[in-house]
């Protein structure tokens, strides 16, 4: 019987190396998987690279913990803003960084699951981040050639999960994580919640299992709320 | 500013700027609002008008911003703030997201700027070679995707030197990408021979908007 | 108010010129549009470029009935075989052919869609049908150069559709439907059931109402069947 | 063939092939069964054994062929025959379906052939360059992409030529991509240094097997 289901989350993470590249799903507070996040971060861990796209927040949780405990070498992503941690290693040259557009980025990715070795983009030809590259001219307009993104590990967030690994997204939850999952060589997902086979109905599973290689179970509640109509009609 | 200098117009404040810029969108347009200023203009879309937001991570249909009540954690915004869904919203990964602006799906987006040139240049990322921290997200995309691209900014900035410029000094966004730039003080088309004025805000001459722009301008 | 419904088949073929590239939904009898193609073969129009996996099936209906009129001059697709009508056309000299596998076809597709004008596969390197063309070492494996597919028109079936062109599909009727919807400059759905705005659940949108231009509401009933179990357990 | 040349053997048939190749699928094996013999194999893997069964048109957790009152009309298989989903099943489009195959996430597919070279190149599409209708389907892509690429075929055609080759005449499929070769009188491995024979039928000898195959064969 297929069972991706481990125990905990030591049994998740296990068999992860010095050196490793690391995807990691979310974007802001949703989609992120913190409880593999924080675990990863007290393993003592270095010089992993980290391909998501902004570089953590809290201090204290997830992505951001990790890059403060010194466990990141690199980072690919396109918005590291907002990360104490992200922005202390980074003054200090601690930490390299590889900016790259958020829809490069998302497609270097799906295309490191696909098997697509590279691909052509309007995206930032004729900036800073295409100086030194190749571009193609294609009927007549300028396309810059980017390669795919693939990594040892995908970290994964998910809302549900069965035992074959088939997964489902909540809300703006989905983001990176469906084509993480289809990049990472081993794709670890923690989800909400564990449903008996055949709950998620054929037209509902947006991540197959066949992506998939292990699941823990962590409900770990809502993410923290950012914005709220006040009584006047705006924002606060 | 001393008193014998007052000025003889009203700036648009930034809901305004909004208002103006969410009056010229068509209805049943796909658009994409970046953060910040162009955030706004979804306050001031005519209630009657359908017009879709889309968000990058995920979303196309947000509604107007939760109350207390109504929000859901699990829904944010590009900006990283709570919204809501409309009827017809649907929901996707980031791929597919960008398929959409890269793909020309998007009928409009609508950014911030440090800088403009005349041939559409959009400069809107980082304001040196050695930013504190560069970071792009999705302005390079977005830019050289959609449909159109228009810009929502002041037109100086604060110490009052012009944004609107013959050739960008900051880093490139995206070459000749911007259609339309809406300022506190006018609307502008990028057109193939330069900035072109369609409006401007009442009592601001033609002069007064030269003198802060720094590229020539035509009127329409 | 949105509402992309015509009222009739004609409506949603109006303004299709001669020489127009068409994509056709649909794999095997299932998510074939065929009212449209029913239609559109009674058309008169000529010189047509169709993409799409087959080149039809029967000779009186949907792509087998539009290449039997004449109103194709060639064909890009995967597998054309099993449409007398093609056969014929094909032997007569009457038509051309391109021969696309069929996982590249559905990734160039996908490309055209997504803005991506080209991208490198290890499918068909060394073979003859990539004889001639350019390809590409990359991390030691050789992959050949594919570009983007677009079309003027993209004709697709859909088994639920709302006023804003959002699309669900039945079964195996997902298959080349979606990403044609993207990849048509002018999409044109023919759906089994028109739902209200709100009635497909945001997590269930499988097409986005971006990708779709028009829909007409045709109630076909169910695809043919070809194969059930035979009382000794195999199959007829 | 006289009755002097009866064979001191007895070839497998097609359901014994298909059995034989199910016989080495492992449990959680993801499984791409081209059209034709190699769809037999799903009638044989054992019913506790769980295998998924995918296919190019967007199919992932076929089941067993269904009885005529279970047939869904809007559910078939890459052959456009009629199947059944088992409970964990999921159904996606074109692009995604050969994202699975193309990014190597299929464990194996199983295809059928006109010949097999020793160093694993494939011809399965066309017999010559000047076929009836040039055909391809998902063929080339399904042998680049998957894991293990498993191929199950006569020996030899049936006017009793050898399909086990030096190297290919037809046009190939794909090269260096066949690692295993399920036939009705022999199972071998396409190794580094060739044809490996990793067993065969009864009665059959290795003379017999190396007169039928047109490269030279090693013993596992």
């Amino acid at each position: 019987m297929i069972d991706k289901q481990v125990k905990d989350i030591a049994e998740a993470l296990s068999g992860i190396a010095n050196g490793a590249s690391v995807l990691v799903g979310g974007f802001g507070a949703v989609g992120q998987p913190n409880a593999l996040l924080d675990a990863l971060g007290d393993s003592g861990l270095t010089d992993l690279t980290v391909i998501a796209n902004n570089a953590g927040f809290e201090p204290d949780i997830g992505l951001g913990r990790l890059i403060g405990k010194g466990c990141v070498r690199k980072m690919i992503c396109s918005f590291p803003r907002g990360s104490s941690t992200f922005d202390a290693a980074y003054k200090a040259g601690r930490i390299e960084l590889e900016v790259v557009p958020q829809g490069t980025l998302a497609e270097r990715i799906r295309a490191g699951g696909a098997g697509v070795p590279a691909f052509y983009t309007p995206a930032a030809v004729g900036t800073q981040l295409a100086e030194g590259r190749e571009t193609r001219v294609i009927d007549g307009r300028e396309y810059l050639l980017e390669y795919a993104l693939t990594a040892d590990i995908a970290l994964v967030e998910a809302w549900r999960a069965d035992r074959w690994g088939n997964l489902t997204y909540r809300g703006s939850g989905r983001n990176f994580n469906p084509i993480m999952a289809m990049a990472g060589r081993l794709t670890i997902v923690q989800a909400q919640h564990i449903v008996p086979l055949g709950a998620i109905r054929p037209d509902d599973v947006v991540t197959q299992g066949l992506f998939v290689n292990r699941v823990v179970h962590v409900p770990g509640g809502d993410p923290p709320v950012s914005r709220v109509a006040t009584a006047e009609g705006g924002a606060k | 500013m001393t008193a014998g200098n007052a000025k003889p117009y009203r700036s648009r404040n930034k809901n305004e700027i909004a208002r103006r810029a969410a009056a010229d969108i068509p209805e049943g347009w796909y658009v994409n609002l970046g953060i910040g200023l162009p955030t706004l203009v979804a306050d001031h879309i005519p209630p009657d008008r359908e017009v879709v937001l889309h968000s990058e991570n995920g979303i196309l249909g947000m509604g107007p911003v939760p109350t207390a009540e109504e929000v859901d954690p699990w829904l944010i915004n590009a900006g990283k703030e709570n919204v809501t869904l409309v009827e017809g919203a649907s929901l996707f990964h980031h791929a597919d997201s960008f398929a959409m602006i890269r793909g020309g799906h998007l009928d409009l987006c609508v950014l911030g700027a440090y800088e403009v040139a005349q041939n559409g240049d959009l400069a809107n990322w980082t304001t040196s070679f050695n930013d504190r921290v560069p970071a792009v997200g999705g302005a390079m995309d977005l830019s050289v995707g959609a449909r159109n691209v228009w810009v929502m900014t002041s037109h100086t900035t604060k110490d009052g030197q012009p944004k609107l410029v013959e050739r960008c000094n900051y880093p490139l966004t995206a070459s000749s990408a911007v259609t339309r730039i809406y300022t506190d003080l006018a609307v502008l088309d990028v057109s193939p021979t330069g900035f072109l004025v369609i409006d401007m805000v009442e009592g601001l001459t033609r002069e007064m908007l030269q003198g802060l722009t720094a590229a020539p301008l035509r009127y329409a």
